[in-house]
């Protein structure tokens, strides 16, 4: 089966690491290799580009021929803000001659060969294009016993640079999560921004981008959220009381990773998906992912 | 200090596509390289080859041709009769020692005036960066 | 939000620079690049607020004690010493610069994701930092 | 010179145009300094008279025998400046032409480069002109008979136009009936005139006008030969009822075994159902229906029981044995009047349409606000409500570089009509979005005065997107419009019940096919291209072809009717000058040095070459030949020349750029 370099990024090492878990747990219940991507660095996402993005460009590029360097050119980046930054570096190395330049100057000071020719993947792509529906279908081993779910993509996976979906209604991952038997429901908001960082800074306008997603999915009749990026799984997750706060509604809606939904329904244990590490919503997590094997056929 | 080298380019378009071409980057003031000199004839089909060999025997360091797109010849095919010619021509050039980005054929239709600015900046880079044409004793001039 | 994006760029178009320069709007482009994707004169926005970012950083005109510009440059300088982002370092120094009181508020949060063993208070470095970019460009 | 070759040069200023980059001094007198020129002069317009006369004095005064002018392109002014040099008396082939205002001041920003370029083309010129020799046109004859192709408002009216000055026209419309898109509308701004009071009898007289041939549902399908005398054939297709049998009574229609209506309606936009055999408007021209194989159950399981042709009767017009028919006409000129295709709004998501039901295009609008349309006039939406709040949105496909970057000039104009008919049938409540209000027409600044009167809301802003998600329950089950008012410089939500989207006018999707069949090229955008867009709106480079309407641009009705008046016109013009003058391009053979070889003869696409098993020569037809070269550059011998495109006179052009002085 297929092999990738694994660029985890800076997120699944902190509150995103149920992302990483069901990630790697759910590639090798399909048989995909994932090797880490030694001694990667930050990818020069949002913030520091704010500040230099000339360095920001060398940061991506170093992850880029590293991959080169270690052979394996198919590149897995989960993390949809690093995903983005590699594959605007590599837009942009082509597109403009100075940014080629410094990068490539940075890099061989450093011993580091080009960054070119290295395919920068995303799981949701991965699992559609390389995986198939078809193929999820026949490895479910769980039937889904939980309510519907709402599949949230965030923005930077469908805007430019990237090749996951289309850019203004993205179905693969409901389509994905159909294939394993998890009902979804359609939805406007399914790729507005979440706010990003400023959950962190502007903490009321973040809290209420992150309210009007969580509220609408609800209104279409979701049960729970499913998204692709660690920090949209963050601002959906972890501020449903500070909504509770500000509006007096209480939502207590968990919100997924796409990964640890799909690798349920395929039988991985939900240790192993960081099932445990839902902020909101642990009531019907418990409820939904209680060990009580419904075999299905096949 | 020598004067920096500015390639000669003999153009050969046709009345009805490249020419018009042309005059739509004039009426839509598009910018490119002035070294191209445009030679005007009904159809590239028109396009004798002695005419290329003799542009370069006549000191030009790059010959392009222009036409319009395969189907839509005002004369039906002689755009066909020009790309039979062409192959030909380039063939031979190259034996003769003369680079193959010297001699180009184009089809550029009547609404295609940016086409032809990307084309004529793209031919004069490549030939600057070859340097002038420096041909062998025996090419026959015309 | 004090100009709105359209009013930034005619302001920038204008030469009213300060004025631009300083708004706290270009702070809150989250980059989510939809405007550039929907842009009919396909301007890349999220470009120019970046541009717009960085010139007022190095101007200086900056709003000083908003919070944004202030959470990038600490992000910048956790990656300059460190080669990865940690979260929780960022956040904490971001708030310590602006508003300290914000940590009381911010403590429940803290511990939900220290419960859910997402918030590792050590940050991880890489190894080879000299192959990194120590100059701003 | 001794060989007694007098050259006069003119370089023109033409203003700054020229003069502006290029040191039109500098030319004149390098120039001056060249091989045979008598005289070298500047001048500020040469194509003006005194220009021309000054050209005419020298010839005189100089005994000038060449003349060559450096100015703008051979395609503008090369015929103007042979005339003067005819009017001095000379051949006006003794003449060549220099393009250094398209080719040279506009296209280049370093004034010493285009100023060398000058001199270049100038000094080639000179060596040229000198090997001119003296030339006649050839002249051919006109067929009288005219095509036009398409048959909406602007076919109509130069079919008519024609045809009531006493030609034969041949009007051929792909659809089963003529009337285009004026058909569908209900009214017309800006004086809301009912569009059917105005076309239906302009259609009813094509139909019975004794000098048109209306050949609807067909299709031009090949087309050879040129100016004078066109070769056409025409694929009619069958439409299983005899035209010249049926009465159009429709009884057939009412006879269907299909008692209810069940196949998408084209002509409403889809937003109603007809039959397999059916008519698809009732003022259709011609008055006779049509049967639709792809739905009709005796062409798909041969088991009908036929009740149409019961309905029929004796008159026998129905003939589902009909089979494809070809005709084959020779016209002498061709008005291409195949119109616009409206913007396919599912290529905007943002906007919703095809995802939200209440999201309608202008068209379907058209529809449902006319008397004869599916809905009887009456305003409801696809889920039986009716609006009391409608959005329109502007410039959709229209002005974004993601779509379509032109302005297509009648939205604003059809968006205020729609605003003012819609709350005239329903009393809504109606917001316009609008990036810029453009209204330059006679009447059109006075209609949006009055709609704003109506206290319709305009809104200026481009709509961010339509959408239904919901804030709060006020906006629960409606359309929210969202929106950055530019004016009052917020963002704002708008919840409707409705939202019309202005979509643009676009080239019609084989527009690319058309052009390849009739010889005619396309602007940039798909468009077909005018000959030239000021002084020769109507001509295409091909000569005979004329264009009218929206094919060659977005235009509104009266734009389209005067476009047509004007292809009508120019159309006319060659008819009653009985021939036209052509180009002495001609290719001829040099019997002498013919070897006999045959190779010219399969090349030529007109036929022109015959080649002599006899006399093993070629020989060339003048009146056939027009002017490529192509056999000239394929002579193995050399033997085949070409009138103003000689050998020696290329190589001299190339020799004389490339020499330097």
């Amino acid at each position: 089966m297929s092999a990738f370099t694994y660029f985890p990024g800076c997120s699944l090492r902190g509150t995103g690491v149920a992302y990483d878990e069901s990630l790697r747990t759910l590639l090798k219940v399909l048989g995909i290799a994932l090797e880490e991507l030694d001694d990667w660095n930050c990818c020069g996402a949002t913030s520091y580009m704010a500040i230099d993005e000339g360095s920001a460009f060398v940061l991506s590029g170093r992850n880029l021929s590293l991959a080169r360097e270690k052979g394996n050119h198919e590149l897995l980046a989960p993390c949809a803000a690093c995903y983005l930054v590699l594959r605007k570096t590599q837009d942009y190395v082509g597109r403009y001659p100075a940014i080629a330049e410094q990068v490539g100057q940075a890099l061989s000071a450093s011993g580091l060969p080009p960054l070119d020719g290295v395919r920068v993947r995303h799981p949701l792509e991965v699992l559609y294009n390389d995986v198939g529906t078809e193929r999820i279908r026949k490895s479910v081993k769980r039937k889904w016993a939980g309510g519907k779910v709402a599949c949230y993509y965030g923005c930077q996976l469908v805007r430019p640079f990237a090749e996951v979906d289309r850019a203004h209604d993205p179905t693969r991952m409901d389509e994905l999560l159909r294939a394993a038997g998890i009902p979804t429901v359609d939805y406007a908001l399914k790729t507005k921004c979440c706010g990003g960082s400023l959950t962190g800074t502007i903490h009321d306008v973040g809290v209420r981008l992150n309210y009007i997603i969580l509220k609408e999915a609800v209104r279409k009749g979701a049960a729970a959220l499913a998204t692709v990026c660690p920090l949209c799984q963050h601002n959906l997750d972890v501020y449903q009381r500070e909504i509770r706060r500000s509006t007096g509604e209480k939502l207590d809606v968990p919100v997924f990773y796409f990964t640890q939904l799909l690798g349920w329904a395929l039988g991985s244990d939900p240790d192993a998906l960081g099932l445990k590490r839902q902020v909101s919503g642990r009531r019907l997590v418990r409820e939904w992912f209680a060990e009580r094997e419904v075999a299905v056929h096949g | 200090m020598p004067e920096a080298f500015e390639p000669r380019i003999v153009a050969i378009f046709c009345n009805w596509c490249t020419y018009l071409a042309a005059d739509l980057a004039g009426t839509s003031r598009l910018k490119y390289a002035p070294n191209i000199r445009v030679v005007r004839v009904m159809c590239s089909g028109r396009v004798d080859p002695q005419f290329v060999l003799d542009a370069f025997a006549s000191g030009a360091d790059g010959v392009l041709l222009g036409g319009c797109h395969p189907g839509d010849c005002h004369y039906q095919e002689g755009n066909y009769k020009a790309l039979r010619r062409y192959h030909l021509l380039r063939h031979m050039l190259e034996q003769m020692g003369i680079e193959p980005e010297r001699f180009r054929l184009e089809w550029i239709s009547a609404s295609e005036g940016e086409r032809l600015r990307v084309t004529v900046d793209d031919m004069v880079a490549r030939i600057r960066a070859l340097g002038p044409l420096r041909l062998p004793e025996e090419v026959p001039a015309s | 939000m004090d100009y709105g994006p359209r009013r930034i760029i005619a302001m920038v178009r204008e030469g009213f620079r300060t004025e631009a320069l300083a708004s706290e709007t270009i702070w809150l482009c989250a980059s989510c690049y939809s405007c550039a994707v929907h842009c009919p004169q396909q301007i890349h926005i999220t470009d120019v607020m970046y541009n717009l970012k960085r010139e007022a950083i190095g101007s200086g005109l900056f709003p000083k004690r908003f919070p944004i510009p202030v959470l990038a440059q600490e992000f910048y300088n956790v990656v300059r010493r460190r080669g990865r982002a940690a979260e929780f370092l960022v956040v904490l120094r971001m708030a310590l610069r602006t508003n300290p009181l914000v940590l009381f508020t911010m403590w429940r949060t803290g511990f939900d994701l220290l419960r859910t063993g997402r918030l590792p208070l050590r940050g991880e470095r890489v190894r080879r930092m000299p192959q990194l970019p120590r100059e701003a460009s | 010179m001794d060989n007694g070759i007098r050259i006069g040069v003119y370089t023109c200023h033409c203003g700054t145009n020229i003069a502006g980059i290029v040191d039109v001094r500098n030319v004149a007198e390098y120039a001056a300094g060249l091989p045979g020129v008598a005289v070298s002069r500047e001048y500020k317009y040469m194509c003006s008279d005194p220009g021309q006369e000054l050209i005419q004095q020298d010839i005189r005064e100089y005994a000038l025998n060449r003349v060559v002018v450096a100015s703008c392109s051979p395609h503008l002014h090369e015929q103007t400046f042979r005339t003067a040099v005819a009017g001095g008396g000379l051949n006006p082939f003794w003449f060549h032409m220099v393009n250094i205002r398209e080719h040279a001041s506009w296209v280049h920003l370093d004034k010493a480069a285009a100023t060398a370029k000058a001199r270049d083309l100038v000094r080639a010129a000179v060596r040229r002109v000198a090997l001119h020799r003296s030339l006649e046109k050839g002249r051919v004859k006109i067929h009288p008979d005219v095509l036009i192709v398409g048959g909406g408002i602007a076919g109509i009216h130069a079919a008519l136009t024609l045809a009531n000055a006493g030609k034969h026209v041949y009007l051929v419309e792909r659809e089963p009936s003529i009337g285009g898109h004026m058909a569908k509308f209900d009214k017309t701004f800006p004086t809301l005139d009912c569009a059917a009071c105005i076309l239906t009898p302009k259609m009813s007289a094509v139909r019975a006008h004794r000098n048109i041939t209306l050949w609807s549902y067909s299709e031009v399908t090949t087309v050879e030969g040129y100016v004078g005398n066109y070769q056409v054939t025409v694929r009619r297709r069958p439409r299983y009822i005899d035209e010249s049998l049926c009465s159009g009574c429709l009884e057939c229609v009412e006879a269907c075994v299909f008692k209810q209506a069940k196949v998408t309606d084209e002509f409403n936009m889809g937003l109603s159902k007809r039959k397999p055999i059916y008519i698809p408007f009732p003022q259709a021209v011609p008055q006779v229906p049509v049967v639709d194989p792809e739905t009709c159950i005796q062409f798909k399981s041969g088991k009908c029981k036929k009740t149409c042709m019961d309905a029929c009767g004796e008159r026998h017009a129905i003939d589902l044995e009909m089979k494809e028919a070809t005709e084959r006409i020779e016209v002498g000129s061709i008005i291409l009047s195949t119109g616009f295709q409206a913007f396919d709004a599912r290529r905007t998501p943002e906007y919703g349409y095809g995802t939200y039901p209440n999201v309608y295009t202008a068209l379907e609008v058209e529809r449902l606000v006319n008397a004869s349309g599916p809905t009887g006039g009456e305003v409801v939406l696809r889920d039986g409500r009716h609006p009391r709040t409608v959005g329109i949105i502007h410039c959709v496909g229209s002005r974004d570089e993601k779509t379509n970057r032109w302005c297509s000039r009648v939205c604003c104009m059809y968006s205020l009509k729609l605003a003012h008919l819609i709350k005239e049938h329903t009393e809504a409540e109606i917001f316009n979005f609008y990036i810029d209000m453009r209204t330059p027409g006679k009447g059109f600044e006075e209609f949006y005065q009055k709609l704003r009167e109506e206290g319709v809301h305009f809104i200026r802003g481009r709509v961010a997107e339509v959408t239904d998600w919901a804030l709060d329950p006020s906006e629960e089950g409606s359309l929210v419009i969202r929106v950055e008012d530019t004016l009052a410089a917020f963002v704002r939500r708008i919840p409707v019940d409705m939202v019309v989207l202005a979509t643009g006018l676009e080239p019609r999707s084989d527009a690319q096919e058309v052009r390849r069949r009739f010889n005619v090229s396309c602007s940039t955008e798909g468009f077909f291209l005018e000959r030239h867009p000021k002084l020769a709106p109507v001509s295409t480079f091909t000569e005979g072809i004329f264009l009218a309407g929206a094919c060659q641009a977005p235009k509104d009705i009266p734009d389209t009717v005067a476009q047509a008046g004007a292809a009508a016109a120019e159309a006319l013009a060659l008819i009653d000058a009985g021939f036209i003058e052509t180009e002495p391009n001609t290719a001829y053979v040099n019997e002498e040095s013919c070897s006999g070889c045959g190779t010219c003869a399969p090349l030529c696409p007109y036929g022109a070459i015959t080649y002599s098993e006899e006399v093993r020569k070629a020989a060339i037809n003048q009146a056939k030949c027009k002017g490529c070269g192509t056999c000239v550059a394929a002579c193995p011998s050399g033997s085949i020349a070409q009138n103003l495109f000689e050998d020696d006179e290329i190589f001299a052009e190339i020799e004389g750029i490339l020499s330097y002085a």
